[in-house]
């Protein structure tokens, strides 16, 4: 079991800040939509996917990463994005569509692209399983150290790319890891009725790879679990599958009303909200005190203030700006 | 027809009509990603599941291929199955479903195994949901050849060609724009919800509609560029200029007839698409006109389209890039003055 | 083990029958293509996917087959639309290209409808598993009598289609058999270096569903097999799936010289030619003599011979008929 | 450039190309079906395996999805990889890697991520390989921002043009039309074998090449039309019209200038394309001369393309169905006497 107090106050520092981050970003989204909820309103247009309650999957694999790892995320991408190392200021400004932000505004939340860190996301359902492929391919093409991780939810397993690309990922040994976040939905649609297997993990028989699934949304779990992974992966033996019990704490996007839920789901599921749990393991087992741990949120309080207030404060792009960038 | 009239929106008129056709024939059936207790992400079959059960309204797993193949497989054998794909963008997953089966396969048999099937859905952007979930793809689908295009503007005419759509032999793709269906958390515009009859009817296809007579200039709209157009036609009157404002309501069908019809009267073309510019839409109207008679045009025709760019998510980059009334009316003023 | 003279018969038969057609078909294919060849001329113009030693694929499947279950086949089809009873007349004269075929000629030896036994094919990889499942079901929803089945080659089993359409077959309990040929190579490429598995049929556990793997190529085996399978589908449990090693006796299409086979491979895959097994099979174990051989066989040329005679002799369409049938 | 020349075919031609742009830059890599052992089904990858080996030279699985999917990640970190689908036909099994992400992917990343990647396909039918199999769907490629696409009707342009991609930044769709290749087994139009230098050298994108100068009328092709064109231009001279050619080359980006001038100077236009015809290729370039100024017309403009029906198999049809030589000269000659 992990016990390396840096790697913990990370784990703890990283969700705390991605959760924070996105109550600021539930705010800031709710501008201008209020009274009537019109996704065209406010600072922050279009869709938008918030990550509450799945942060553990994103630290526990992104704590064995650097920067040469490419991780490649889906719609919801934002835990991941922060604990891989994106910038936070310039991708809060893509999110609110200004001139410094990541891509200068082009892509928005769902398609933040930060290659000094190789993180990259979209919108398509499992379109990330083949350019993490493709990046692992490079790296070993290029006998460069450098692994591949994408990032799916449950649903995306489903998806032809899924497949495809876990098999060609076996076949030629590449430096990659897929890590399933299953947070038990597809927008409305359940695992049980999407997914013919009660758990993904079953589905690496079908490329001869290692899977495994991690239950209890517990990020010390993960990290153990992606640890094995990710040193497969490293060591040249190919491919891994995880899958990880994890919970959807938001609605699917904002303004999902969530009704398709069981009664009472939500209320069981703020219930094992994984951050405090970690938060009380840390004080439980002596890693850190209120102290500590204050420290810790204040900085990331800090961090994700400072990065609002740079995108608030940052400048529009010149409407003109939009045909530029179409080709390199 | 009886006169009891409801102003309804596009989803809302979707949504009674399939759920008509439904109840007039019970090979009809829908399925799609979450179109079943969701209603639909937007709104276009909302109340279905209640009232036909989980067998006929059917979400899906997000598996596109097998599911468009699958309606492809139930059409063969004599259902009737409206499919859900979410939004356009996301045809790329399964596009050979769509045009290597859905399209050619009454073909490929020789006319014995029609395939009477309709894709439904969801284009557009103007609402910052960036590149991924904002195209029109109308060009795209326009261009191979086996399946119909429908493209309505209003409620009326989508709960018409929905019932024409279902009771067509053939694959149809139904393509419902977002600024024009009425769900409450997207912009809806209001010209789009009109009076809609309670009953089964049909909107033909084939058939594009002049929803304002004119006879200075020709403008060419689908979907929501037909408000647009309407709203620059307004404008453009209080200058004095006579604009005849089309809706092609599908594009194959092409109504080439009264497109040529129009110009020949007004000399002058303007057509506006909010898909991408180049080899789409607007190159196929312009085209059509002038392969019949270029003489027709007093001043050399005009288009206003997507520029060739992915769609940007900002809003800036965004309002930028998409036709709107304002660059219609100086266009078609510029027209008028024979720039 | 199956012991009914008639089902015997008829799956020797119906191998006979579909070798003896692709011998035909190769002589046909070949005529205006010598010496030069030219895939352009001749009869029967285009790509020409030969089924020699797949036969048993067919036939063990295909007995258990009524005109109410549907058949999809690949670019590889005529063994097994032979094995479905698909009109042979009207599906020679439609590899003929001629307007007493199937199609009138618009579909060609890739694209052979017969709705009246419910058969299709077509020609990119993978295609056919969405559509049979749709017809399962329409079969399904409409409580009627009937299943469906797709094959597929070993190589497509490697294609997001095929996971896709598992899948859902499995969720939605569908009346759906997967028939996977592995004939070991997808044109020039090996099951080695594409599948990161040796057998496909440990991907049923992907599905929660049965898996079946059958060596050598015979009949028999697959008859069980297949037999277990469509029971399990005719009684409502769902979808199975079956991958058969058999031998592509041919090249991947005519034309192929096959220099990418490892030597002496073909000779091996001669040496244990499925038909001339079966047949001794039957010779030996009393079933048949050679009389009794002999009067199928002569059946078999019959009805093949007759096939290729109509296609020859009957009318070519009219050109401007290409312009009729794209909508019904 | 050294005065070394053979005649080669464009498979020879593409795969020469390949191998220098290889030995000069060890990002540039090769991936796709069967395109190792076998050299590739049109033989343009013929050669490769035995030199650079099986790590630079991959044979795939049968995942477009996965392995277009994957050149885009490659790309992403600078690799340049050459990726072939072997049939243009299969896009729908992976036109979102294709159009979502190689597209894309440049401008969502604010430039910050080009995608350098080839995308190498065949097209085109004449030879009975039915409607799965015989397709060009150039409009379809083009209509979508992101990609350059290109098409060369000769082993001279295929050589350079294949520069010119590999060393491009972005995504390039480079189609190859099966009755210009040059394989054995297909027919192959014998003006496409020419004179190709054995070094390196660049043919650039955007520039359309007039292949025949005239006065009378412009003939617009691309890829085996364009061989068409000078066949019918040869006809034609021999009643007296005098016919300008145009290869366009690249589709994306399009040369509107070249074919501009041509018109203004000749009055006429007739473009011959074998995809489909509606909203695709003829459409844009006649729009594309209309809108700029349609008075340039001297009479309608004319097209003539693939009809708008899935390829049929049987000679007959297809061959009824096909632009040929014929075609182009009974439209011309009707176009010269004002008809
Ligand atoms: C190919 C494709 N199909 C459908 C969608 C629409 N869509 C967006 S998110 C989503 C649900 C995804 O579920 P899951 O993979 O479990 O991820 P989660 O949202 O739970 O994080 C769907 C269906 C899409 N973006 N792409
Ligand atoms: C999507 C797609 N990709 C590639 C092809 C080209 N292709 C035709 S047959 C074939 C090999 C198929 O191998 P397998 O599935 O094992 O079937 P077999 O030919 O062995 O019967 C390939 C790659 C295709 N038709 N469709
Ligand atoms: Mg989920
Ligand atoms: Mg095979």
């Amino acid at each position: 079991m992990l016990s390396d107090v840096n790697t913990l106050q990370w784990l703890y520092g990283s969700m705390f800040k991605s959760r924070y981050y996105e109550e600021c970003m539930e705010k800031a989204y709710l501008e201008g939509k209020q009274p009537v909820f019109n996704m065209a309103n406010g600072p922050v247009p279009g869709e938008m996917h918030l990550s509450n309650g799945q942060e553990p999957c994103a630290v526990g694999v992104c704590a064995h990463l650097n920067a040469d790892d490419a991780v490649f995320a889906t719609h919801r991408p934002h835990h991941i994005a922060i604990a891989k190392g994106v910038n936070l200021k310039a991708m809060t400004a893509e999110i609110f569509g200004k001139k410094s932000g990541l891509s200068g505004g082009r892509g928005g939340h769902m398609h933040l692209f930060d290659p000094t860190v190789n993180f990259a996301c979209s919108g398509i359902i499992a379109e990330g399983m083949g350019p993490a492929a493709g990046v692992a391919l490079a790296r070993k093409l290029r006998n460069e150290p450098g692994i591949a991780v994408a990032f799916i939810g449950e649903g995306a397993a489903n998806q032809g790319a899924f497949h495809e690309t876990m098999n060609l990922a076996a076949v030629w040994k590449l430096p990659f890891v897929c890590i399933i976040e299953d947070n038990a939905w597809g927008i409305s649609v359940s695992k049980t009725d999407a997914t013919s297997v009660p758990r993904n993990d079953v589905r690496a028989a079908s490329y001869g790879i290692p899977g495994e699934y991690i239950e209890g949304n517990d990020p010390l779990a993960i990290y153990d679990a992606a640890e094995r992974a990710i040193k497969r992966a490293r060591s040249g033996q190919g491919p891994s599958l995880i899958e990880i019990e994890t919970y959807r704490l938001a609605g699917h996007f904002m303004g999902d009303t969530e009704a398709y839920r069981p009664e009472g789901e939500k209320d069981e599921l703020f219930s094992k909200d994984p951050i405090p749990k970690f938060r009380k393991h840390l004080l439980e087992s002596g890693t850190l005190d209120e102290t500590g741990l204050k420290k810790i949120e204040e900085a990331m309080y800090k961090e994700v203030d400072d990065a609002f207030e740079f995108a608030r404060s940052a400048a529009e792009p010149e409407p003109i700006e939009a045909l530029e960038k179409v080709f390199a | 027809m009886s006169t009891v009239k409801r102003k309804l929106t596009i989803a809302k008129a979707i949504s009674e009509s399939i759920s008509l056709e439904m109840e007039a024939d019970e090979n009809v059936f829908v399925m799609g990603e979450d179109i079943a207790k969701l209603g639909g992400v937007f709104g276009t079959t909302t109340g279905l599941l209640d009232k036909f059960g989980p067998e006929r309204v059917r979400d899906t797993p997000i598996s596109e291929t097998a599911f468009i193949g699958a309606a492809v497989g139930a059409a063969a054998v004599g259902m009737r199955p409206i499919v859900e794909l979410m939004f356009v963008d996301f045809f790329g997953v399964c596009m050979d479903a769509i045009y290597n089966l859905a399209a050619k396969n009454c073909y490929f048999s020789g006319g014995n195994q029609p395939i009477p099937m309709v894709l439904m859905t969801s284009v557009g952007g103007g609402y910052g949901d960036a590149g991924q979930h904002s195209q029109c793809l109308y060009g795209t689908f326009a261009h191979l050849p086996g399946m119909k295009v429908v493209i309505p503007s209003n409620a009326y005419d989508a709960k018409g060609l929905m019932h024409t759509a279902v009771v067509d032999n053939n694959p149809v793709i139904f393509m419902l724009h977002k600024n024009l269906q009425g769900m409450g958390w997207l912009g809806t515009e209001k010209k789009s919800i009109v009076d809609v009859p309670k009953e089964i009817y049909g909107v033909p296809f084939g058939k594009a509609a002049i929803v304002r007579k004119g006879k200075d200039i020709t403008l060419v709209g689908l979907g929501v560029t037909v408000h647009m157009a309407l709203d620059a036609a307004n404008k453009l009157e209080k200058e004095g200029v006579d604009a005849e404002v089309i809706d092609l309501r599908s594009l194959v069908p092409l109504d080439r007839e009264t497109i040529f019809n129009s110009v020949s009267k007004t000399g002058r073309l303007l057509v506006i698409d909010d898909d991408y510019i180049s080899y789409g839409v607007t190159g196929e109207i312009i085209s059509s006109v002038a392969e019949q008679d270029s003489s027709v045009f007093k001043t050399s025709p005009q288009r206003i389209a997507y520029p060739d760019i992915p769609i940007p998510f900002t809003r800036p980059m965004e309002q930028f890039a998409l036709p709107n009334k304002d660059k219609i009316f100086n266009t078609a003023k510029e027209m008028m003055e024979g720039k």
